[in-house]
């Protein structure tokens, strides 16, 4: 095989400018902290730290973690070698819970840590969601619609409990039950989508998602505007949401995630295309209005 | 110089002088390995009492702006990792106009880093930027292996001799070489540098790359090929540093694949003057903090001849 | 071919020609990191009829008999080590009388690896080892960073040329070179050689390194310098080995810290038509093997046109 | 500082010639294999391993061990990456034992290995000891005295249980009294030093080497060919005692260490300088004669 020899930088899109988003500021430096909860939630595993010196984080906010010791525990110094980024998926005094999904070394790795070992944590970095009637274009007492996909839903379970009342749906697709049955960390009101339909409408998150658009709008044709969109998933499931959400002119704002090294701003590594360039989600997300999104952003 | 020198635990003194600069201790940050504007939004105003480094150096900056490559940029590797970023800057004259006034708050001296495609590039560079109060000193990008103009000019001696030849004339302040590793022999370019004025020379800048999604079996990062650093390379940054002190007598900046303090103290071993933390920022922003102690304690086991010789004044 | 070709849970056919040699699967050694007769004597009989690799590349030999360097000759770095072995040998006679004998009762064909420090040396290298019937192919090894010539003559597309000039001539068997990643850009060496007439080209050699001793602050190796291998270098050795074959249409033997079957797959994946196993089988005697079902099993797990792409005839 | 410049390859000693020595040749692979012992002993640590599939070692022989897993699990992939030599300590059925010395990053490792944890093992390598009436210019029906310095008395162990009576003394030094509860492992009949005096001689093993020798020859001026020196230990104890032996003209067998990559010749990394040139420990050692060490072996 012969690989395209193209190396030339991409110059047009640019580097978009600094968000100025919900944030409260991470203490200088990574905090070693104990394990002090580990329970499976469906096929995902939730892991509490104690994070004593720290600040109360935003929902939407993240950190980067590494354990503390066997990280990079390979034959040969293998990876995982960077932090990885976490979502503060639940805040209980003062222990931070991340749900994990295992999908390659570093999610191993933290997802098998014992009570009482300890892990690196760096944070809460990025910029948290912002609530319905912050957001722009959107309506005097809209309600925020909740849509995740898979481990998504890792942000959406704080900023359901911040929203507390305020959420008029929680909209969530897994690949199947047993990964579904991480929905519970959003209380009972959820629709629920399986990619094998074994529980809930078997199909796309998004379908519930148009269907409850639709019935907002045959209601009043003016109520889209009335609700704001929160959503988390893979890629494809956030430009679905994207496309439908600007059709419809209903505002949202998407968790993205994009491969991160420090987390801080540092690198310039975890960049998505914005319509005004490329933006750093680590610092100016990883919450992205959708109508920022390019295109192309994918 | 308003940084303390000593570690907290009341270590030694550490402070010396390099290239015109004096600098609390001998750590400072590896360009576009940290970002101070953004770290200052990250961690707040507690950045600037504790800055990390002796001196900052700035992301590269370029004569037009550069959005860089496209992504993903970032792979991770057995003991390091591979970025193809592709030097995104805001150009000169958005620099000077956003990121320099605020760089210029910053407690420590600044050094820019600048890089351009032609030596009238580089010369407009180093001379609008040189003039600028706020700056300290500037490094010369001439190693960047994502950007062909920097590859060939930092990797012949002549073309490194031609570039020092425009641009030193173009300021006062000191200039800093900083160096690629994508060559045969760094010794001869080290000289060139040398010969053409340079105050120091800095390295190593990354090795270039290659990585490959095991899914697709196609390259991974956006760009194609990247740089290579982090622990990987020290080995190979240790030769280099040692090759290049021992050709010049201008003070050596010596980075790569920098850890922890004993990893910094080889770097002195083989000659350096000074040492930058790269990619171990992205794991612990305070990294230079932690070199600066963890080196003070390593200093201190050697005894008094082993201090002395590191902050002693560069040759 | 004696070698089976099926991988022992009854995998795919591996089996390849490279530079009119056959191999029973596309996973070699590399040079100087494994001596069959050594490990006869260490292993037994039980090693013939398990041989780790499609063929044997013997350590490099020399006109004459060297000792090698002083110890110590190993250094552990971060995903990898530093050797400064210094090519110790018997020198041409003493190989072609006590070596070569053992190394023709092997079940797989012969690559000897050869060096020499002027033209005229590597000639009669060539000539000598050439004219027996128990080698099947040379290696031409320009690229050592422990001696001189060696680094010298692989890192010049010229001086790659002219020796080529020399041996080319000398012998009618396949002539492999083996490149060195102590260069700026590989591609022009790698044309040099296949203009020269080589029948294929391997990398990639270890990059010069340096160890420093933590206790005493000195160079830990006894030869000061050494070179680096392993896992820290695969990106590189991934790079260079895609520069290498999108510009000759010779073979391309890949390698440079492969440790599995995944590993080798992306050396594919960048170009190479075969791997070599190097420090690996430091670790693991029986790597070759371990490689080459793992290998199988990751081919399978692509589908059909992936295991054509590999075991296709070079271009 | 300015390193010195000069890396040309030292040329003159030459290749040694391969050595016979008594020799179990090794299962080609390595082999994983349970810890089934871990106990303290003395200041070191006893790992036994199981292994099964694998031959009996002769005394002298070693193995390269590696963890299965957390092998380089610092931060960052940091060492161990190679494995690491350790001569066989004890035979017990199908278990080997290990004693190990904490130095460094791998030994801790290992060291800390819990019971059903698994390590790499490959091996027996190299050549064992040869018993007395088969070594070289020794008498008839010579006794053996072991001598060992600190974790030299590894090899010892599993040799003064092979030599069962036909040993005449065993004199052992170590740091102080908490290492030197090791030497139980040698049974009752054993001499010791310390360095600080806390039990037995103040000072040397060498002391008592050349006190052992020197009864010996006031017993009979011929009588040194009558025993033969079997030593591990720190290079310059082993130097004191070819010294010693040269002088005296006793035979000596010293086991020898030097880093080491493979274990089993592929590397050319783990010379010694002999007479005729550098050694590979690992194939031919690392059981040398004292008489064919060079006098700059060190
Ligand atoms: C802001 C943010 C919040 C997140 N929140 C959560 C959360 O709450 N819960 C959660 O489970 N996850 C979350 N993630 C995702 C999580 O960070 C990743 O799943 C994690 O980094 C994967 O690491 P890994 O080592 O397990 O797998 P990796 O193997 O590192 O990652 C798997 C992915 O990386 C690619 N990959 C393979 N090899 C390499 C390599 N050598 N270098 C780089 N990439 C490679 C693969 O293509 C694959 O897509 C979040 C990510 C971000 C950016
Ligand atoms: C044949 C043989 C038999 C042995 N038998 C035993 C035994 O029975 N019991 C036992 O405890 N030990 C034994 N050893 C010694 C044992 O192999 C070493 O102690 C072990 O390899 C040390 O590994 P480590 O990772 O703990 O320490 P390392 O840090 O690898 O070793 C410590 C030594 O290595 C040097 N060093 C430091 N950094 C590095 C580096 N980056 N690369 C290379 N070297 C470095 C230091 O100078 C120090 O001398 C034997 C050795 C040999 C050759
Ligand atoms: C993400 C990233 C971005 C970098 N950007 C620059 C840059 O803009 N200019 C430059 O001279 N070097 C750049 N470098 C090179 C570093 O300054 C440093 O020379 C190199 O990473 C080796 O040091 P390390 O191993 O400690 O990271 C970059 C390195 C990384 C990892
Ligand atoms: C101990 C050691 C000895 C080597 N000796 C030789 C040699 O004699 N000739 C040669 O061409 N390459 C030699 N090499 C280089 C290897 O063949 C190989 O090119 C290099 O190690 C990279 O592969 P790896 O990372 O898989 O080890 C040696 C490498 C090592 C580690
Ligand atoms: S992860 Fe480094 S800049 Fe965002
Ligand atoms: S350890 Fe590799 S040859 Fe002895």
């Amino acid at each position: 095989m012969t690989l395209p020899e193209s190396d030339v930088a991409e110059l047009e899109p640019g580097i978009a400018a600094a968000q100025p988003g919900p944030r409260t500021p991470a203490p200088l430096g990574r905090r070693a902290c104990p394990v002090t909860l580990s329970e499976p939630v469906g096929r995902y595993r939730m892991i509490g730290l104690e994070d004593r010196g720290g600040p109360t984080p935003l929902p939407g906010q993240f950190y980067m973690l590494a354990c503390a010791d066997g990280w990079g525990s390979d034959l040969g110094g293998e990876r995982p070698y960077l932090p990885r980024a976490f979502s503060v998926c639940r805040v209980r005094g003062a222990r931070l819970d991340f749900l994990i999904d295992v999908v390659g070394p570093g999610t191993e790795r933290l997802a098998s840590m014992a009570l009482g070992e300890r892990a690196w944590a760096l944070g809460p970095l990025g910029i948290g969601f912002t609530a319905p009637d912050g957001v722009e274009s959107s309506a005097p007492g809209a309600r925020a619609l909740l849509v995740g996909g898979g481990i998504g839903i890792a942000p959406l379970v704080i900023w359901n409990e911040a929203l507390a009342g305020n959420v008029s749906n929680v909209a969530l697709g897994f690949r199947d039950e047993e990964f579904a049955a991480a929905a519970s960390l959003l209380g009972a009101n959820v629709s629920l989508a399986t990619d094998d339909g074994s529980v809930g409408h078997a199909g796309l998150v998004t379908d519930l998602l148009s269907e409850q658009l639709e019935r907002n709008s045959d209601r009043n044709s003016d109520r889209n505007s009335a609700v704001v969109v929160y959503a988390c998933g893979p890629p494809a499931m956030l430009d679905a949401i994207r496309r439908i959400c600007t059709e419809r002119g209903v505002p949202a704002q998407l968790a993205l995630e994009q491969a991160m090294a420090c987390g801080y701003g540092a690198c310039f590594g975890c960049v998505v295309r914005t319509r005004d360039g490329y933006r750093r989600l680590c610092v100016d997300g990883p919450i992205v209005a959708a109508s920022d999104l390019h295109e192309e952003w994918q | 110089m308003t940084l303390a020198a000593q570690s907290p635990g009341g270590g030694p003194d550490l402070s010396l002088r390099l290239a015109g600069l004096t600098l609390g201790f001998p750590v400072i940050n590896g360009s576009g390995t940290f970002d101070a504007i953004a770290a200052l939004r990250t961690f707040g105003d507690g950045l600037r009492e504790s800055f990390p480094f002796a001196a900052f150096v700035s992301k590269t900056i370029t004569p037009h702006p550069r959005g860089g490559n496209r992504p993903p940029r970032l792979w991770e590797t057995p003991a390091g990792m591979i970025n193809s970023i592709g030097l995104p800057n805001k150009g000169l004259e958005g620099f000077l106009a956003h990121d320099l006034p605020e760089l210029g708050t910053l407690a420590v001296p600044l050094v820019v880093s600048v890089a351009a495609f032609d030596h009238d590039g580089f010369a407009r560079m180093v001379e609008t930027v040189g003039a600028r109060p706020e700056v300290a000193a500037l490094e010369l990008n001439v190693s960047c292996p994502n950007v062909k103009s920097g590859c060939v000019m930092g990797s012949d001696p002549r073309e490194t001799a031609e570039l020092l030849e425009h641009v030193r004339p173009r300021t006062g302040k000191p200039l800093i070489v900083k160096l690629t590793p994508n060559v045969s022999d760094i010794a001869p370019i080290a000289i060139a540098a040398e010969q053409g004025g340079a105050d120091a020379v800095s390295l190593i800048n990354t090795l270039r790359a290659l990585a490959i999604d095991h899914v697709s079996g196609r390259p991974a990062l956006g760009a194609i090929r990247g740089g290579l650093s982090g622990p990987a390379v020290r080995a190979i940054a240790l030769d280099m540093t040692h090759s290049a002190s021992s050709s010049v007598s201008v003070p050596v900046i010596g980075m790569g694949g920098i850890q922890c303090g004993r990893d910094a103290l080889e770097f002195f071993d083989a000659g350096a003057n000074c040492v930058a933390i790269g990619t171990e920022n992205f794991r612990d922003p305070v990294a230079g903090l932690r070199v600066r102690d963890e080196l003070a304690a390593a200093l201190a086991e050697r005894g008094h001849g082993a201090l002395q010789r590191v902050v002693a004044p560069a040759r």
